[in-house]
């Protein structure tokens, strides 16, 4: 696993939500300072951060989030953006804080996206797979590297805006057609593979759509990477709740040894999916 | 104020400690928690032969709780002896290996295995685990097999061996008593008790293995009772636990009976949570009028208010 | 949508029944809420004579639930037969009489009594109160004196016999199919769970009973596992319950075996809740993709997501 | 028990915080508008309510508070008045809402203190027994009826102030003489019943303090009505989780035989406190 980001070491702190905008429907950039200042370690795409949500003793879990993006890290202010989309207790919980209300943090965790020196990258995002994608779009903006991002939404309502400021060729489709392409991105990212020369293949999103993803990129011999999720307990490899298959039927260990991992050391049957 | 205890024999500088299976092998909480700091940690149970464990998900949330079902995933008894062990050495703070197996003739051969490559200062023996189909807590809820691994456990190491106890029984300490009269020199009280989750929406169960075990607030009454009474019926040290959150608790186990409470799920949403209580525990004894943290073991008194 | 079950030959207009114990005799809730409305209501356990239960405090808050030591105060079957089962005459709802006693004999006398005074669709034998020092929980515990308390039940009434176990034991399905040989018609399922809390400052218990038993959603993993397992092994007809509060709640307790469920604890934060829940019920049965309550009963399917 | 005020029977509703003022540390003046309008039943000194402070699925039991003031009760607005001293999780939760917050209440319950027809009654409040009594004060103000208030406190700082509104006399005890006497209410009590004639006493405090006015009232023949606490379930007769012992070793239930109860009624070692 040399070739995946090496895992930081993350750190318990405090965080005060700075901002908060709704980008579609149920879906909510947030934008967290870490109180105390930065933090050893600056997140790589495709790192995540465990929540704490608050809930007092009813919630004793905390919630994984990969980060979308690092607004501002310097000697004084450590400032990160999450694209948190509301399903359930906690994300609820996230997404109707106010500016100036507390969270808890441990991150950053795990091993993120290892970016291939040069060539011309394809990113697949299905779903809430953009937050992590669109994170590492932007890395490579501003690294002058070249990609294309494929974008998957259900339709128009949930497009990602921010993704039209990318430097990148971004295209987009929708299950319902009612904006970019119609169908599912992995679809498009078969017809891509077959045309264009990419070197690495980088993709989060639903299970089935990695799955396909991850096939289609062995096929044409192009490296690919993938950003798993499943359920965690710890977050940091010591309780061994979050594990997955590996292809050798050995256990990958999404927080630890992922969420990022080559696509060929995954059985695809068990994966996790992030929607 | 005097934080140190001694639990059968083992000297630990504060009574909190880390529970096993949730603080893996030490080395992932390391870089995150001062383990130095703890009054001990208690490893992953271990095998005799590493275990992949059950089928994820491996764990789900519950109010004031949560299931998991692990399934016993380890690296084995070898591994723990050539890598583990050795990296925790200079740790400064006493290790307690925790060990499973599915026949009595299993757990004697961990302990022989144990107490012959050394470096641990304490071993804990699981026969409550509700995740594996062999094994576990089926022997924990038989006085005669519980009797049996802790007496093929003793014959085979020199360690203080602590039994890790079910509270999914109807008398407890009966199997206590069984336990003390086979040699155990400690009780760790409670493991999980075994609970199911369902999803309305596909009617699956919310865990791969199907039944977990729950940890957490929830349990809290259900431990503090079974250590009240295995206290009573056998004396013996106690390492207590069940959903311990913060200094309140800590006190109640003591009271309660424990002589040391180990931290679990507690560790998930903070894990330097356990530094803090360690912190906060001096004021805590003093305000519940003691000048030491084992004055407290077993004082409840059966009248309220 | 067709909310209504049958259980054990009792129509129910919807599976939302009020646990024994957390509705009174009912009469105390009517003016609070519709009791028409309800799929039936469990009257407080009763006894030959009448108690006047455990010393105060009796209630303890413990996380995501609580523990109650009531120790079984009820008016007496005398008093159930002379004032309260004439004063819910008409109430348009089956009613459940539950009765405990401290010998197999009591409750046969019980079971008779009630039997001969009419009034009441069913009875629930309460095997499982922790909060008394003989009879109770000791009789759920063990299968033989289980068996000779519902064989001599049925031999005395001619109504349907549910029997309420407790899940303090290490294989509540033992226990529910030695229920079912001695002609149990239905289970209730779980009682609370034995339970201990202390007061830090004082180092005694919180209740007056010293032990208490464990309701509220903390236990609800525990009972939905009862009700799997006892499902699966007696295929009786279940009142489930344990920590209910919502209907995702009822429609995990219908999926894992129950024909019908009990709200308890949830009602003390806000009686009129149990109705919401019945309005709320058609659209989340309908949402889990079935057309009426009973066809969910027992379809956890062992395979997860 | 035809003397005290019959039960009424409360109900369920929402309830938004209009104000809340601090009256002393930890204590708060909370007052509630009931969504809806009033409900059937105005609360009368001595009754209480039960509060949903919310809290998740972690806090399961009601708090009970007895009803401080009616601030207004018309045909369509019913604002009452708590006072509340902050001693727990739930307590701590409401002293710290914020105008516009929500609770769920259950209420009136309980059967309140019942008047004598004429004559002058004497009140003696120790603590939080204040916030029924002065509700009672108030009542009676309203009636033209004659008292004596004694409140005691811990000291200076604990002292209510809108007690030197009340038209009644006030005499006011704190523990350590740092305003009005020093010592004991009870005490005070005592000396009152021996020289000046009342036909009432009303008390509501600690345990330790009613105990001892009972028994003084109950040795100078004057009738004396207690408001009693214990730890409740339902509030509303059905679980029997808050009975004490009553002098003929029955038990009385406190949420609906009471709160309020004839002095000789209660067997004066098991009764509940409030403070
Ligand atoms: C590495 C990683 C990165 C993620 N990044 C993002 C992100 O950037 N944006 C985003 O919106 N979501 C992300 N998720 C998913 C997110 O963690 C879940 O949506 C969230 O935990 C649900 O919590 P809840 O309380 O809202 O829902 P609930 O259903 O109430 O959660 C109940 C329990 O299930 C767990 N859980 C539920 N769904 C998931 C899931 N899909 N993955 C992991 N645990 C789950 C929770 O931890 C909790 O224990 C990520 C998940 C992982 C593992
Ligand atoms: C009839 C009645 C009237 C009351 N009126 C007032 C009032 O006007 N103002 C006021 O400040 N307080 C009053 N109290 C006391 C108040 O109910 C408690 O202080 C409050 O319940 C404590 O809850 P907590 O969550 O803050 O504390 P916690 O200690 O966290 O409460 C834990 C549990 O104990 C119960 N509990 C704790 N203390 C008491 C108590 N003394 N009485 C009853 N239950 C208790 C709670 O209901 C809860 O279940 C009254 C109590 C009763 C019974
Ligand atoms: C994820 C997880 C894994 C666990 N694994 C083990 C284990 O391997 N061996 C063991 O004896 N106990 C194990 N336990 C039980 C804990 O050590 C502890 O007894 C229990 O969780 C109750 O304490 P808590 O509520 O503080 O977590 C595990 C608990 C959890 C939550
Ligand atoms: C205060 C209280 C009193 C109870 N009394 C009885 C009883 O008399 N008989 C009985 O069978 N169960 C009794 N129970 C148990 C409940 O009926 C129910 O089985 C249990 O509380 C679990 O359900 P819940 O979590 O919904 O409350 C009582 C529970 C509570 C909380
Ligand atoms: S979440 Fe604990 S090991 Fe991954
Ligand atoms: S609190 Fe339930 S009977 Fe009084």
């Amino acid at each position: 696993m040399a070739d995946i980001a090496s895992p930081t070491r993350g750190v318990t702190c405090a965080a005060t939500l700075e901002r908060r905008e709704e980008a579609s429907p149920g879906v909510f950039i947030l934008e967290f300072r870490l109180d105390g200042g930065p933090p050893v370690a600056q997140p790589v795409p495709g790192q995540f951060y465990q929540f704490n949500c608050g809930g007092g003793r009813e919630h004793m879990l905390p919630r994984p989030l990969s980060v979308h993006g690092v607004t501002r890290w310097d000697d004084e202010v450590a400032v990160l953006k999450f694209l948190v989309e509301s399903v359930g207790w906690g994300t609820e919980r996230l997404c109707s804080l106010e500016d100036g209300d507390e969270v808890g943090l441990l991150g950053p965790l795990g091993r993120g996206f290892s970016l291939a020196e040069d060539g011309k990258a394809l990113l697949v995002a299905g779903g809430m797979g953009i937050a992590p994608l669109f994170f590492l779009a932007s890395e490579m903006d501003r690294g002058d590297k070249e990609y294309d991002l494929l974008a998957g939404f259900r339709s128009a309502g949930q497009f990602y805006r921010p993704l039209s400021g990318l430097k990148g060729g971004v295209d987009v489709y929708t299950d319902d057609g009612s904006l970019g392409n119609r169908g599912m991105v992995s679809g498009g990212a078969d017809g891509r593979l077959e045309g264009v020369v990419y070197n690495a293949v980088y993709t989060c999103g639903p299970q089935a759509m990695m799955t396909v993803v991850a096939g289609i990129s062995e096929e044409a011999g192009v490296p690919c990477q993938v950003s798993l999720a499943s359920r965690m307990g710890c977050g940091i490899g010591a309780c061994r709740s979050c594990v997955i298959e590996g292809r050798g039927a050995e256990n990958l260990c999404v927080c630890s040894d992922g969420p990022v991992f080559e696509s060929y050391k995954v059985a695809w049957t068990g994966a996790g999916d992030i929607e | 104020m005097e934080l140190a205890v001694e639990v059968a024999g083992v000297k630990l500088a504060n009574p909190v400690i880390l529970a096993s299976g949730t603080a893996g092998y030490g080395i992932e909480l390391s870089s995150l928690v001062d383990l130095s700091r703890v009054g001990a940690l208690v490893l992953k149970s271990v095998t005799l032969e590493p275990r992949k464990g059950n089928p994820e998900p491996r764990v789900w949330e519950t109010a004031a709780g949560m299931l998991n079902s692990i399934g016993l995933e380890n690296v084995g008894v070898q591994a723990l002896i050539a890598d583990i062990i050795p990296a925790l050495e200079g740790l400064g703070t006493p290790v307690f290996a925790s060990i499973a197996g599915d026949t009595v003739r299993s757990y004697a051969r961990l302990a022989a295995r144990i107490q012959g490559a050394g470096g641990v200062d304490a071993l804990e023996v699981n026969v409550s685990c509700p995740n594996v189909e062999k094994g576990g807590i089926q022997f924990g809820v038989d006085p005669g097999a519980t009797s049996a691994i802790v007496m093929s456990v003793k014959e085979n190491c020199d360690l203080p061996v602590f039994v890790k106890l079910t509270a999914a029984v109807a008398d407890i300490s009966r199997i206590a008593v069984a336990a003390q009269k086979a040699g155990a020199d400690g009780l760790t009280l409670i493991n999980t008790i075994p609970g199911l989750a369902i999803d309305p929406a596909t009617r699956t169960p919310r865990l791969g293995g199907v039944i977990g075990g729950l940890s957490g607030p929830a349990i809290k009454p259900v431990a503090l009772k079974a250590i009240w009474e295995c206290y009573e019926a056998t004396g013996l040290p106690i390492i207590g636990g069940g959903g311990i959150c913060d200094t309140g608790d800590v006190l109640e186990f003591l009271i309660a009976g424990a002589s040391a409470v180990s931290v679990g799920t507690a560790l998930f949403r903070d894990p330097g949570r356990v530094l803090d209580i360690i912190d906060e525990l001096p004021g805590a004894i003093e305000r519940a009028g003691a000048r030491s943290a084992g004055e407290l073991t077993g004082t409840l008194t059966e009248t309220s208010r």
